[in-house]
This record gives C-alpha cells, sequence and structure tokens, in this order.
C-alpha cells in the first residue's frame, strides 16, 4: 500500500512526534508513505473567498505531484488535511479557479481535482481497516479511557471533508477501540479549541480549551487524542487540565504497534 | 438598399395536458410573455407525440419543435413521460446523426406550477431557432410559401 | 464613503463571499453556536443582517472581523446555508485589501512566540491578519 | 364536409384589448367549412352559450370552434352546451387565445395574427373530428382507508355513517396513530385518549367498518370505481378471532428486554404485546424479532397460558383481495429522528429527547406514569429548554433538513410549557424560537397564557450546542432581542423535530399511481380547489400524509375526503373518458408493443378471424382496448409501429392538421 | 454442405416432419440467389443451392407461411435465427409451425466486391479455406474471403444460433467486438455539417424501391404507413429530400429496439445506400443510454422502447455537439 505524503511545515519542526509516530506505526502496518518531493506550506487556513487563487496554488501543486504521481495523497495534520481537501474540492467543481489556477501553474497536465485526498485517519479505517488495525496491535491500550478530539478542521465543512458525520462522529473512537483502549464521548469533541487566537488572545483561547478538556474529563477521559499541532498546544498550553493528557493520536498508535 | 425580411421563425410546442399546457396557462396569467412565433399543440400525455408529428411540422415549415411534459415521476399517467423521454432520445440523436441541427428540437419538463419556467423555455428555444435561422435541412420546398 | 463607494465594497463582499445574504432566516443559530462570540462585537447573524442592510463601515471598523476562529461551526450549522464565516472573511479581506494595512506585522510577531507555539499558528493568523 | 361556427370570445377586454376579435372572426368565417363565425363578449355567460345554441341550430353546426380562454377553464362548459343543442360534444375544440395570446402579447396585430393561426388549427382539428360517446363503468360500493389513525378513522366512520362499507388497512396491530401516543392536545387541553377511544371503539362496533390489522397494502390494480388491492395480512401468530385481548400471554411472557415502541422506547415491553390498554383490536401480537419461541424453538409459555388457544406460532402471512370504488390515503407522518443534528446532543444524550417522547414521559400511561421524569437518572428536571424548528425550515439544499415549516410545533411547544409550569411551578421553562406561528382559532390566545399566566420564558434565538456535563444539559443558545449569548443549565432539553411522511408513503402512492412532491407528500389534484383528491382519479387524501396539519384540520379533511368518497360511491356508474384508444384491427400486427407500454393493463389480445385473398380466411392475433380502463395517454399509439393504434380526440390525422395549420403561414 | 443439407430436407420431407422447406434456389445469375420454397424431393435435387451467394434471411418468410398452415422447415443462419426469435416475441410466427435447422455460416460473399476485383461472368462460388473459388465462364477464379465478404459478415456479430431445432455444421459463439460500430463512431465523429453531406449523398440516391422495407423481417408490417392512404403520411415515391429523410428516419424509428442488425437492407438496396448504419446507430444508442440489448437474443426480453429507468438520460444529453 503506498501513498504520497503531504507532512505540513509545522511536522517538520514543533509537532515531529505526530510525524514520527506517524512514519514508525506505517512501517509497522506495510504502508508505504512516500513525502512529496518539494512541497510549499498550505497556508494553515483554507481561503474562503472565492477570488483567493494564489493562496490556494501551493495546495494545487501538491495535489497535481501526487496526481503525476499516481498515489492517493495522504495528510497528517488536521488544518494542512482541510486546505487541502477544499482546495482540491475546488479544482473538482468550481470551473472558475481550476481555470485561474492552471493558468497560473502552467502544469504540463492541468490539475482538474484528480487526486484523492485521505486524512491518516481515512486511510487508516478505508484502506489499511481498523479490523487489520486490530489484528497488529502488540501492546493494547487496555483500559485506558481516551477522549477523541476532532476540533473543527477534520470535520468541517461536512460536504467537503466527507470523512464522517460532522456532529456524531465516530472515526477516532473507532480508531480508540482497536488499538484497545475505551473511547470517551463527550460534547466539546467537535468545538474550536480557540485556533490561531491564541498568539494575541490567550485568555480567549484559554477558555474554549478549558472547556474541551473539562467537558472530556466529566466524561472520564484519562487522554485526549488530537490530529492537529494547534489544538495540541491549545490544549496543553492553555487549557491545562489535571489528570487528563493530551497526545497525538499518532503516538498512541505507535505505543499500540509496539514501535514507540 | 434591398429590404430584408426579418426572419421570424416557427416553432411548434407540444405541450402535455396535465402540466406543460397547465404550466403555458399559468404564464399566461402570470403575463409572462414569449414570443408569438410559439404555437402549441395540446397533447394528452408527452407520450402521445410521434417522431411523425415532429418530421412533419418540419415538412411543413417549422424551424423548431419542442416538447413539453410532466417532470420525470410526476406524469398523470405515472409512465408516459418516461416513454416519451426514451423516444425523443433516440430520435434527437438519430436527427443529430443525420447532420440536421441538434438545438432545433428540445424536450422540456414542465410543471403545472412553472410558468415562468415555461415562459423562459419558450424565450430561450425561440431565441435559439432565431439564431439558427431557417430550417433547411428537413425542409420540403412544397410546403414553402 | 461615497454610496457609489460603499455600493462597490458591498457587491465585492457579497461577490467574494458568494455568500446569498437573503436566504437568512433570523434563526440565530450560527451566533448560537460561535465560540468567539464573547470575543466579537458583531456576531455572525448580525454580520449577516448589517451587510444586507449596508452597514458596512461598522462591520469594516470593528475588530470582530479579527475575531472569527474560522471553526465552521456557523457554516456547517446554518439551516438555510448561508454561510457567515464566508462573509466575515469577506468583509476582513475588503477591510485589509482597501488598507493595505496589516492587523499584524511581523514586527509584534517575537513578542508573542513561545518555544511550543506551532508555524501553523503564525501561518493561519498571517492569513487572518494580513493580505 | 363539416359545417362549422366559430365564436370568438373577448373576455371583456381580457382578450379584446389585445386581439382585434373582429379581425379573427372575419379571417376565420373565410377558411373552408365555416359557415358562421362571430365574436361575443363573453361566450362563457349564458346569453353567450344561447348564441352558440341558436347558430348550431340555425346552421345546422356539426362542428364547433371557441377561441376563448383555455380549454382546461371553459371546454367542459362549451361541451355541454353544445350537447344540449343536440351537438355531440366532442364536436367542439378551443382555441387559446386568452391564455397563449392576448395574455403574453402587447402588439395588437402580432397577436390577431397568432389567434387566426390558432383557430385555422383548431378548425383544422374539428373537420378530422368524429362523434365520441363515452362508455361506463360499474362502481364497487366500498372504500379502503390506508392508515388507522385519526385521519383514517375519521374517514372510515363518516363513510361508513353514509351506509358505505369500507376496509381500514392499519400497519400496526392497533388503529390509533400518533394521537394514540399524545397526552393532552392543544388549545383545550383535553386528553388525547380520551377523545380518540371512543372513535376507536365506534370503529370496531360499526357493523360497515373492517379494520385490517397488523396489515399493509400489497398492490393495487384497476382504476376508479374498480379497484383490486391485495391486502398483506402480517403473521402476528395470534388468531385474531379467538384472543379475547385478556393480556395473561403479555404477563408471562418472559422476554421482557423488548423496546416498547408505543412508548418511543422509553421503557420496555415483552415479547408478545398489545401495544396499549385500549388498543383496537385488542389483541396480542408477537414480535417475531425477540419472541425466544420463535427464535430458538423453547419457551411456549404464551401459549401454555392462554385460556383460549389464540397462539399459532405456524402462522403465515395471509394475503387477501378486495375489490373497491375509493381509496383514501391516510398514511400520517414520523417525526424526524435528529440524530443528524448533534449539536442538540440527541444521539449522545440521554435527557435531550423528541417532543412525541415527551408526550409518553407527561401520559399517565406511560413510562414513568405521568411524573415527568427524565430518562437518565428518573429526577424530576428543573430546568427544560425546548428547541423549535429542528429540521424544519431548512433551505432546499440542506441535505439534513426539510424545507417546510412543520406547522403544529409551536403548538405542542406552547402546550408542553404550560403543562410542566401548570404540574411543576418550580421547573423553569425556556422555548428558544425563531417564529412563534400560530394562526388557528385560540390559538395565539393559547401560546399568550402560555407566557403571561404560565411565565414560559419565550426568546427568539436558536440552541447551537447542548453538552451534557456531570448530569447537566450545558445549553449554549443566542438571544437575538438582547444580543446575548446564553448558557444554561437544564436537566432536560426537548426538541421539536421536522414532521416527516411516513416511510411507506412512498411505496403506496406508486401502487396508487399518485403524484407526491419531493417531501414525499401526496399531492393534491388543486392546491386549492381540489384539496382531498389525488390527481389520479378515486384517489383521495387524508391528515398529513398530504401536509403537515394538527388535530382538528387533520379530522376536516378526514371528513372532506370522505364526502368526495360518499359522492363517488353514490354513483351506480362512472362515466369514461371517451377519449381512449382504439385499434384497428385490420392493421393490427399483433406484435405487443403497445400492451408493453400501457400503465393501466388495458391492451389485451385475441385471435380473430379475417378474410384472406382468394376467399380463405386466415387467423391473425390483433389487439384490443379496453374503453373503460384506457385513461387515454396515447404512449400506445406512438409504440404501435403500423398506426393500427389510434386515439380518439387525438388521433394522428388530427395532431397532423393541427401541425399543418399552424405552420401554414 | 449444400449436399448435406439437402440430404436432411429430403429427410424431414419423407418423415413428415415438414411439409415444405424454405431454402434458397440459383437466380437468373448464380450470385442471384432467390428464397423458395421446396415441396418434394426432386425440386429439392433440382434447385436447392447453398454456398457464399446464400445471403437471405428466410426468417421473414415464416410470416407468410405460417398463415398458409402446415408444418414448415427452414434454414437459418445464425444471425437469421435473431431475426426469428424477434418475430417470435412479436407473435408474428408460430414457434410450433416452424422446423429450424441451423447451418453454419462463415460468411457471404459480397458480388459487388467480386465484380470490383475483375471477376464477371459467375457461374458459381465454393470456399476453400481462406479463400472463395469463384468459377466464371472465363474458370475458375481464386480470392481472399476478407476481400469478398460482406461488410455485415466482416463485422459479424454472432456465430451463435439463437434458436434451432436440429444443426448442419457447428454453432459459433457470439463475436465480443465486432467492429460493427466502428463506422458509426466515425460518423460521429464528424461535423454536423460533414455529416449531413455524407447522409445528402446517400439518402438522395434512393429510388423508394422499397427494397429494404420488403426484406427487413422486423418491417412485417400488415400495411406499412407509408402505402396507407389513411395514415396521413403515405408517400409513393419521395418526392424530395424531405420526404427521403423522413422515410428512412421513420423506418429506422420503427424497427429501434427491434433491429436485429442482420444487414439485409443494405445488402438489397440498388443503390447501394448503407442504410445499416442507420439502424446501428440506434443499437449502439440504446447499448450505450439503456444498456446493452441485442434484439432476438432473447424472446422474453423487454424491448428498450418498451421500459423505461427513472433515471434515464434526457434527450438533451444524447448526440449533441461533437463539431
Amino acid at each position: 500500500m503506498k501513498f504520497s505524503y503531504y507532512p505540513g511545515c509545522t511536522l517538520k519542526t514543533k509537532a515531529k512526534d505526530l510525524d514520527r509516530y506517524a512514519r514508525l506505526s506505517c512501517a509497522a502496518l506495510g504502508v508505504e508513505l512516500a513525502e512529496l518531493p518539494e512541497w510549499q506550506c498550505c497556508g494553515a487556513v483554507y481561503p474562503m473567498a472565492k477570488d483567493e487563487i494564489a493562496t490556494k496554488l501551493s495546495s494545487v501543486r501538491a495535489l497535481a505531484s501526487a496526481r503525476d504521481l499516481g498515489t492517493d495523497l495522504v495528510t497528517l495534520c488536521s488544518a494542512c488535511h482541510n486546505v487541502i481537501k477544499q482546495v482540491n474540492n475546488d479544482m473538482r467543481t468550481n470551473a472558475d479557479v481550476q481555470l485561474r489556477a492552471n493558468n497560473y501553474l502552467k502544469l504540463d497536465t492541468p490539475y482538474v481535482g484528480e487526486t484523492n485526498v485521505l486524512h491518516f485517519l481515512e486511510m487508516l479505517r478505508d484502506r489499511v481497516g481498523f479490523d487489520e488495525l486490530k489484528k497488529k496491535v502488540t501492546n493494547p491500550l487496555t483500559g485506558r479511557k481516551i477522549g477523541a478530539y476532532y476540533g473543527c478542521l477534520l470535520l468541517r465543512p461536512s460536504k467537503v471533508m466527507a470523512m464522517d458525520d460532522a456532529e456524531n462522529p465516530t472515526i477516532i473512537e473507532d480508531f480508540i477501540r482497536a488499538i484497545g483502549a475505551t473511547p470517551v464521548v463527550y460534547g466539546m469533541r467537535n468545538e474550536c479549541c480557540g485556533g490561531y487566537i491564541t498568539l494575541e488572545d490567550k485568555e480567549s483561547a484559554q477558555k474554549r480549551s478549558n472547556a474541551v478538556l473539562e467537558s472530556a474529563k466529566a466524561k472520564g477521559a484519562d487522554t485526549v487524542v488530537t490530529a492537529c499541532p494547534l489544538c495540541l498546544y491549545n490544549l496543553k498550553k492553555n487549557g491545562g487540565c489535571d489528570g487528563v493528557g493530551v497526545v497525538y493520536f499518532t503516538e498512541l498508535l505507535a505505543e499500540a504497534l509496539g514501535v514507540k | 438598399m434591398q429590404d430584408v425580411k426579418e426572419f421570424r421563425p416557427k416553432i411548434v410546442a407540444f405541450c402535455c395536458n396535465w402540466c406543460s399546457y397547465a404550466g403555458a396557462d399559468l404564464a399566461g396569467s402570470s403575463r409572462l410573455s414569449y414570443p408569438a412565433d410559439v404555437k402549441i399543440i395540446r397533447v394528452p400525455c408527452s407520450c402521445r407525440v410521434n417522431p411523425l408529428f415532429i418530421l412533419r411540422a418540419f415538412q411543413r415549415g417549422a424551424d423548431g419543435v419542442i416538447m413539453a411534459g410532466c417532470h420525470p415521476g410526476d406524469c398523470h399517467y405515472t409512465s408516459g413521460n418516461y416513454f416519451a423521454r426514451r423516444r425523443m432520445t433516440l430520435l434527437f440523436s438519430m436527427l443529430d446523426y443525420l447532420g440536421i441541427e441538434r438545438e432545433r428540437t428540445r424536450v422540456e419538463w414542465i410543471s403545472a406550477a412553472e410558468g415562468a419556467k415555461f415562459s423562459k423555455t419558450m424565450n430561450e428555444f425561440a431565441a435559439t431557432i432565431a439564431a439558427l435561422g431557417e430550417n433547411k435541412r428537413l425542409e420540403d420546398l412544397r410546403c414553402k410559401n | 464613503m461615497s454610496h457609489d463607494k460603499k455600493q462597490a465594497v458591498l457587491d465585492e463582499i457579497l461577490r467574494a463571499s458568494g455568500v446569498d445574504v437573503r436566504k437568512c432566516m433570523r434563526c440565530g443559530k450560527c451566533t448560537a453556536t460561535c465560540p468567539a462570540f464573547d470575543e466579537m462585537e458583531y456576531h455572525p447573524h448580525q454580520f449577516v443582517y448589517m451587510v444586507e442592510k449596508g452597514e458596512i463601515d461598522k462591520l469594516a471598523a470593528s475588530p470582530s472581523i479579527f475575531k472569527c476562529l474560522s471553526c465552521f461551526a456557523c457554516m456547517e450549522r446554518c439551516p438555510r446555508q448561508v454561510e457567515p464565516a464566508k462573509l466575515i472573511e469577506a468583509v476582513r479581506l475588503s477591510v485589509i485589501r482597501a488598507k493595505g494595512a496589516n492587523h499584524l506585522t511581523p514586527e509584534q510577531i517575537p513578542a508573542l512566540l513561545d518555544e511550543d507555539l506551532p508555524q501553523q499558528a503564525i501561518t493561519s493568523a498571517f492569513r487572518k491578519y494580513s493580505k | 364536409m363539416q359545417r362549422i361556427g366559430v365564436f370568438i370570445c373577448h373576455c371583456g377586454t381580457n382578450i379584446a384589448a389585445t386581439v382585434d376579435v373582429k379581425a379573427v372572426a372575419e379571417a376565420l368565417g373565410r377558411e373552408p367549412g365555416v359557415v358562421f363565425s362571430t365574436d361575443y363578449q363573453y361566450m362563457c355567460s349564458e346569453s353567450g352559450q344561447t348564441l352558440m345554441r341558436d347558430a348550431i341550430r340555425e346552421h345546422k353546426l356539426t362542428g364547433v370552434v371557441v377561441c376563448s380562454c383555455s380549454p382546461r377553464m371553459h371546454e367542459a362548459t362549451f361541451r355541454k352546451a353544445a350537447e344540449k343543442e343536440g351537438l355531440n360534444p366532442y364536436m367542439v375544440e378551443i382555441a387559446n387565445i386568452r391564455e397563449q395570446v392576448s395574455w403574453i402579447h402587447k402588439d395588437i396585430a402580432e397577436a390577431t395574427e397568432k389567434a387566426i393561426i390558432l383557430g385555422r388549427a383548431a378548425i383544422a382539428k374539428v373537420h378530422l373530428n368524429k362523434p365520441l360517446t363515452a362508455g361506463e363503468s360499474p362502481v364497487t360500493k366500498r372504500a379502503l382507508v390506508i392508515g388507522g389513525g385519526i385521519a383514517g378513522i375519521q374517514t372510515a366512520l363518516d363513510i361508513a355513517e353514509a351506509g358505505f362499507e369500507v376496509d381500514i388497512v392499519e400497519k400496526e396491530p392497533t388503529i390509533g396513530g400518533k394521537m394514540a401516543q399524545i397526552d393532552k392536545t392543544f388549545p383545550t387541553l383535553d386528553c388525547a385518549a380520551c377523545i380518540l377511544t371512543p372513535k376507536m371503539v365506534d370503529v370496531a362496533q360499526n357493523e360497515k367498518i373492517r379494520i385490517f390489522s397488523y396489515s399493509e397494502v400489497e398492490s393495487v390494480k384497476g382504476f376508479v370505481g374498480n379497484f383490486k388491492v391485495a391486502i398483506r395480512k402480517k403473521a402476528r401468530y395470534v388468531d385474531e378471532e379467538k384472543c379475547t385481548g385478556c393480556g395473561i400471554c403479555t404477563e408471562k411472557c418472559p422476554q421482557k428486554k423488548v423496546p416498547n415502541a408505543f412508548n418511543m422506547g422509553l421503557d420496555t415491553r415483552r415479547a408478545i404485546y398489545i401495544p396499549f390498554a385500549q388498543a383496537v383490536p385488542k389483541v396480542a401480537t408477537i414480535d417475531a424479532n425477540y419472541c425466544t419461541m420463535m427464535k430458538t424453538g423453547k419457551c411456549g409459555i404464551c401459549q401454555k397460558f392462554c385460556g383460549v388457544g389464540a397462539i399459532d406460532y405456524t402462522q403465515k402471512d395471509q394475503i387477501v383481495e378486495r375489490e373497491y370504488g375509493a381509496i383514501v390515503a391516510a398514511t400520517g407522518f414520523n417525526p424526524m429522528k435528529p440524530t443528524q443534528y448533534d449539536e442538540l446532543g440527541y444521539a449522545t444524550c440521554e435527557d435531550v429527547v423528541t417532543s412525541l417522547e415527551l408526550e409518553r414521559l407527561m401520559n399517565a400511561a406511560g413510562p414513568t406514569a405521568g411524573t415527568l421524569l427524565r430518562p437518565s437518572d428518573k429526577k424530576h428536571p428543573h430546568t427544560v429548554v425546548f428547541v423549535q424548528c429542528v429540521g424544519s425550515r431548512c433551505d432546499a439544499e440542506n441535505e439534513k433538513g426539510k424545507p417546510y415549516c412543520s406547522k403544529i410545533c409551536c403548538m405542542y411547544t406552547a402546550k408542553h410549557a404550560m403543562l410542566i409550569r401548570e404540574k411543576y411551578p418550580d421547573t423553569e421553562v425556556y422555548v428558544f424560537y425563531i417564529d412563534v406561528r400560530t394562526p388557528g382559532k385560540n390559538f395565539d390566545e393559547f401560546y399568550r397564557r402560555a407566557v403571561e399566566q404560565y411565565g414560559v420564558h419565550y426568546i427568539k434565538g436558536q440552541v447551537g450546542k447542548v453538552v451534557e456535563e456531570n448530569g447537566t444539559l450545558k445549553v449554549q443558545a443566542s438571544d437575538l432581542l438582547s444580543g446575548e449569548q446564553l448558557h444554561i443549565d437544564a436537566d432536560l432539553v426537548v426538541l421539536a423535530t421536522a414532521v416527516e411522511p411516513d416511510k411507506s408513503a412512498r411505496s403506496i402512492a406508486t401502487m396508487l399511481t399518485a403524484s407526491m412532491d419531493t417531501n414525499d407528500f401526496f399531492t393534491e389534484a388543486h392546491a386549492k380547489l381540489r384539496p382531498v383528491e389525488s390527481p389520479t382519479a378515486g384517489i383521495f387524501l387524508s391528515g398529513v400524509c398530504q401536509g403537515p396539519k394538527d388535530i382538528p384540520e387533520t379530522v376536516s379533511q378526514a371528513s372532506a375526503a370522505a364526502a368526495k368518497v360518499i359522492g363517488l360511491l353514490a354513483k351506480d356508474k362512472l362515466t369514461c373518458n371517451p377519449c381512449v384508444a382504439e385499434s384497428d384491427e385490420m392493421l393490427c400486427n399483433g406484435c405487443s408493443s403497445c400492451e408493453k407500454v400501457c400503465p393501466y393493463g388495458a391492451i389485451t389480445y385475441a385471435d380473430k378471424e379475417f378474410r384472406g385473398p382468394n376467399r380463405t380466411t386466415l387467423i391473425r392475433r390483433v389487439a384490443s382496448v379496453n374503453a373503460a380502463v384506457c385513461q387515454g395517454c396515447g404512449a400506445c399509439t406512438v409504440a404501435c409501429p403500423s398506426g393500427a393504434m389510434d386515439l380518439k380526440g387525438f388521433s394522428n390525422r388530427q395532431i397532423m392538421a393541427e401541425v399543418d395549420a399552424i405552420c401554414k403561414m | 454442405m449444400q449436399e448435406l443439407m439437402k440430404k436432411r430436407a429430403i429427410e424431414l420431407l419423407a418423415d413428415g416432419t415438414c411439409d415444405r422447406v424454405l431454402g434458397w434456389e440459383k437466380g437468373d445469375f448464380a450470385y442471384d440467389q432467390t428464397p423458395a420454397l421446396f415441396h418434394t424431393a426432386e425440386e429439392l435435387r433440382a434447385s436447392f443451392v447453398y454456398n457464399g451467394f446464400s445471403a437471405a434471411n428466410l426468417s421473414k418468410y415464416l410470416v407468410k407461411e405460417c398463415r398458409a398452415g402446415g408444418k414448415i422447415a427452414v434454414f437459418l443462419k445464425p444471425c437469421d435465427t435473431y431475426s426469428f426469435n424477434q418475430l417470435l416475441a412479436e407473435h408474428r410466427i408460430k414457434r410450433e409451425m416452424i422446423y429450424v435447422i441451423g447451418v453454419a455460416c462463415d460468411g457471404k460473399a459480397d458480388v459487388e466486391k467480386l465484380k470490383d476485383a475483375g471477376i464477371d461472368g459467375i457461374t458459381d462460388i465454393r470456399e476453400e479455406g481462406e479463400c472463395y473459388v469463384v468459377s466464371t465462364i472465363y474458370g475458375d477464379k481464386t480470392v481472399k474471403k476478407a476481400e469478398a465478404l460482406a461488410e455485415r459478415c466482416l463485422n459479424c456479430k454472432s456465430r451463435k444460433h439463437m434458436a434451432y431445432d436440429e444443426l448442419i455444421g457447428e454453432s459459433g459463439e457470439v463475436v465480443p467486438n465486432s467492429g460493427r460500430f466502428d463506422m458509426v463512431e466515425q460518423l460521429e465523429a464528424m461535423t454536423p455539417d460533414e455529416r449531413y453531406e455524407f447522409w445528402r449523398g446517400e439518402l438522395s440516391r434512393c429510388i423508394r424501391c422499397n427494397a429494404c422495407r420488403n426484406v427487413c423481417p422486423a418491417c412485417t408490417c400488415e400495411q406499412c404507413i407509408f402505402d396507407n392512404p389513411k395514415s396521413g403520411v403515405a408517400q409513393k415515391a419521395a418526392v424530395n429530400s424531405f420526404e427521403e429523410n423522413m422515410f428512412h428516419i421513420i423506418r429506422a424509428f420503427h424497427v429501434a429496439g427491434r433491429c436485429t442488425d442482420c444487414g439485409e437492407c443494405s445488402r438489397v438496396c440498388p443503390e447501394h445506400i448503407p442504410l445499416h448504419l442507420l439502424n446501428r446507430k440506434f443499437i449502439k444508442d440504446v447499448n450505450s443510454f439503456y444498456g446493452e440489448y441485442q434484439a432476438g437474443e432473447d424472446p422474453a426480453a423487454r424491448p428498450p422502447l418498451g421500459r423505461y429507468e427513472k433515471n434515464d438520460i434526457e434527450p438533451g444529453e444524447a448526440g449533441g455537439n461533437r463539431a
């Protein structure tokens, strides 16, 4: 099983763990993640305005390069995933964006949304299969009570992301079950952690993050997992909730597979 | 200067009694105009429209023929428009295959509530036909006056 | 702002956002679900209503345009598919494009950093705060 | 050659203002075969009709063309007038010069020219018209009502009252429908069971009414007056004739963990059950999905305890064939399951309930015996939040919800709020609304009472998020009038979810060939003038299957549908549409092409003897059309390659004559 | 082969299986065979023939024969059995009156191609491997089959008999990708103007001899609408381009979904108009719009114009501007 892989800037710096554990796990799972050559930063937030083209081009380049390699494109960071999947949708459905982006890029073959973008979790669910994953778990995290933290970017807008039910998702819970732990469902799992507002308004970010962690704690979670470096930062730095750890889901995956 | 007579296309519209003819009535009562070039023939259902009628219209000098019926699924006779759709799909494809302008024939599903759609469709179609000009490829010179 | 200019800005906002403000039925679900409510002066439903009324100036002058978290909750949950977040983004863009001024300058950044802060936050903020 | 009279109607100024009616009369008067041509102010008026009748008599007309409004408006009027003068009504044709000419064109010359052409087309058609006589078909004097809720019950009772037989087919084990689950009714607050159950008993006792409970319609054949319906009586594994409804089986059954659908799954019942105490018929039913005997072949306790030997584990589904003259759809609704709106917590929080679930939680016969206790910890809630319009009034593009207003939620929520405040004055009640819609007699007064007398907090705004934390529902909502975001700690959240047509309605509509809208509500024949009839003859609509309604509206519509049914069943014979297909046996190849496209099964084949060449006879297979069954769509006429099949009133030659006339300019 | 068939026919007459046999006999010219009824062994011995010129599809003649009563034996090539099934499906013939002898077929020669190859004065034809040996008054001439076969045989859709009571020779298989739509595709790829010119060039040669209609096994109407003065569309001879178009469009439409693509129309056209390209267009459209359908394959199958799907393509999506 081979995929093109878009790690994103943060995974090369502050979120090396998210990336490292993903690669280790893939090796254990027999999945080949081939990092795209010369990828550029996705911009971290999807440019919503209809006339924004330049800000979408780095995503289009990554998508086109995966297309040329003939592989699906796996992303890991929630933000990168959100941007690239939304841009891909534009390239598929918005003729204007398609035309203008291709005019800028002058690719050998114009890109029209051919690439399939998968989040690492989708890859685990739909390609590897959670049942298959379960079989490869050597160190099941039995007894751990883990809350899935989806945040905003993995699920919304649901019509484009099409990963799971945006209001009652199950993909991370199913993942948690597959690695032998017990999922904890809590109400704030798909609410915002505060995002980049942390940069200038710590108080606001703290309020959001605390609300998330308290909701998880109230339901008995000992750990919260995320796929987003910014979520991790906010929850850890700004949330600070006694007795609830915050880790990347890939770390638990690596642990369960015995490759941590 | 030569006096060029303005081209007024002749357009025949076959309308099913239950939906599209009623849609035309609604267009009328809503005062939504469309060119007088469009003349409607009422049929009980779009499935009553025989390819012969369409060719006949062209023969007699029509420049465009449109058939309008109930939306698929809403046929008063439950299935008539489904059969009509297959027949017209094949007929139109054949006319196209013979090199006859594809735009001269059209099928549109217009409900009794869609007066606006009726008028819009007829305006569009009349404009298309006016732009295409006179029907030459399926004409019968004997019927021209 | 002259009336014509104001209209042009309004048109640009509507075009760039692709939002049809007339679809709004004033249910307030966007504002009910907004995590940045407390930080905002004008709230998502007000953006929709005020754009419809043409009150762009007030929105443009408000710090609210830099408070939206782009969490897409209002877009996801709006029963009328109005997508207020896109409108807020378009208003923000109209301001920073017109002024050329940035809400955040690179000089301000170092003071805001701590060692764990991911790049993502800075990149996002730059996208949101500057041209 | 026909002798044709042409009559141009001014329609006041509706036509005459844009069409030069004199010029039209003159031009059409010159057409071959036209012996009389005139114009008149109002052709549809009494004097206009007299004018036409006089002309028919004086000029010995054999055909009439009226250039007037749409034939959908007055074709019947003019045909009737002609018939009174002895002219076959089908010798009258209408040229629509109002909707198709005067109302859409401004230029008088252009409009007049088009009116003349349309007149010519009608004249060309009349030249080929033939007198047609309508056939007759008998009427089976029995009606079928599909659905045994309050709509079906009322319709059946009214039809039976008029002396006709009625069958009710109900898919559940008992009639009663949604109303049986409701606690109190607005705006009078009387108990639903108290007014519904006597009606259910009336149904059971009425000799004219037969109930097929736990049954579904399997197939529908035939046409108005002559429907043949197959009804599937699902196996309930209990002999309906023998069962006395004593209920001993339902007490002895060891399988106790079956979710109780009647109580919206809020408690459990046994595998053999009677849905509720006043069920009609009061007969037990075995739920084969849970019954130990059915699943493992071991148990048989109910059989052992049944004093009358009614239990029969070997019972099979039974198909019953019945004939009807009319069918009423009363298939009702279900409240939408709000699982896709989980920001409101329904799927993950036990104490977020739907309004119908709340009805059961408040009902004396419900799981809490009428005390309002919340599902999670069976404690009395002190703060209750109601959320309106969940799944209703959504944009058409929104795949989750419905574009329509469900109509009943504002009123029942006011009722719920009021009842809670009355019974438990220590409870704070909040209602989040978009608009409060209360048109109806005593309805707004009722809502105002909830606010003014009972102190219910009505807040314009919506709930954006519900999160359960340590037994408290944290409700985050907007208050649009104060511009605040509210955070309420609630104990119970009640969602007023959209009304949606019952899932069975779509397949029933297909069987009935009745049309439906995109929301799966049955379409009425005319939104204003024929609101209780389907466009398909002989099919009538009762209750919410046609659109959201409250109980009084449902009952009125049910009675209206019954009146229509009675009007139909009172007739001994129905006049058929004479514009039906006809096969020319001399041309028919017997190839069956026509039969394959006939939606009514109106075409049959027979081997017939024909004269062959040289005095021989030969036998050929030829088609014939049952004129009583044919509805005149004409599908067969195009399927026929030899031109043997033609449609009376819309024949190939007639339509081609119209084409010719229109194209000739 | 011919002798085997003759022998078997004589046996069938003798044992009462049938009272007459439908086969081919020599016409005025060797290559111009005509369908013929044989009532006796003598007749068979005298003039029955089966060779590379026995091209006619005999199934249509059964319509008339079934009305005459008795029991008929008929020789049917694979492609003829499709027509046979179609006629059964349309109740035009009675199965119990007919004894079908399926005969193997390796394709039939197109005499025009032989003539173009300079072969004249033809007296007989026989197959030798991949070649035809054509006897002429000037002696035998050998020509490769690939160069002499009729177009319909080069693009043969099936060598499998769809119906038979007994076989003489082997029944083959359905040919998966026969290439019979290649020319249709070429036409579709042209501009509308080019197509129009192409068809004008072809159809303007039509002399309305009605040979195509008369030979067509799908055209078995009691009375053709074009012959029926009461139909309102009767026309004796195509007076102008419109009537040429009209006749062929309507004829193709009337056999749409029923035409088995036997190719008889083009074979008999004295003007060599490729009429089969009209029918094949409909067959191709039906296949691509409504799923693969081969008329005559299964007499119980519902024809494409006698059924529908709710999500059928719209007329506006068919054809279109391929300019």
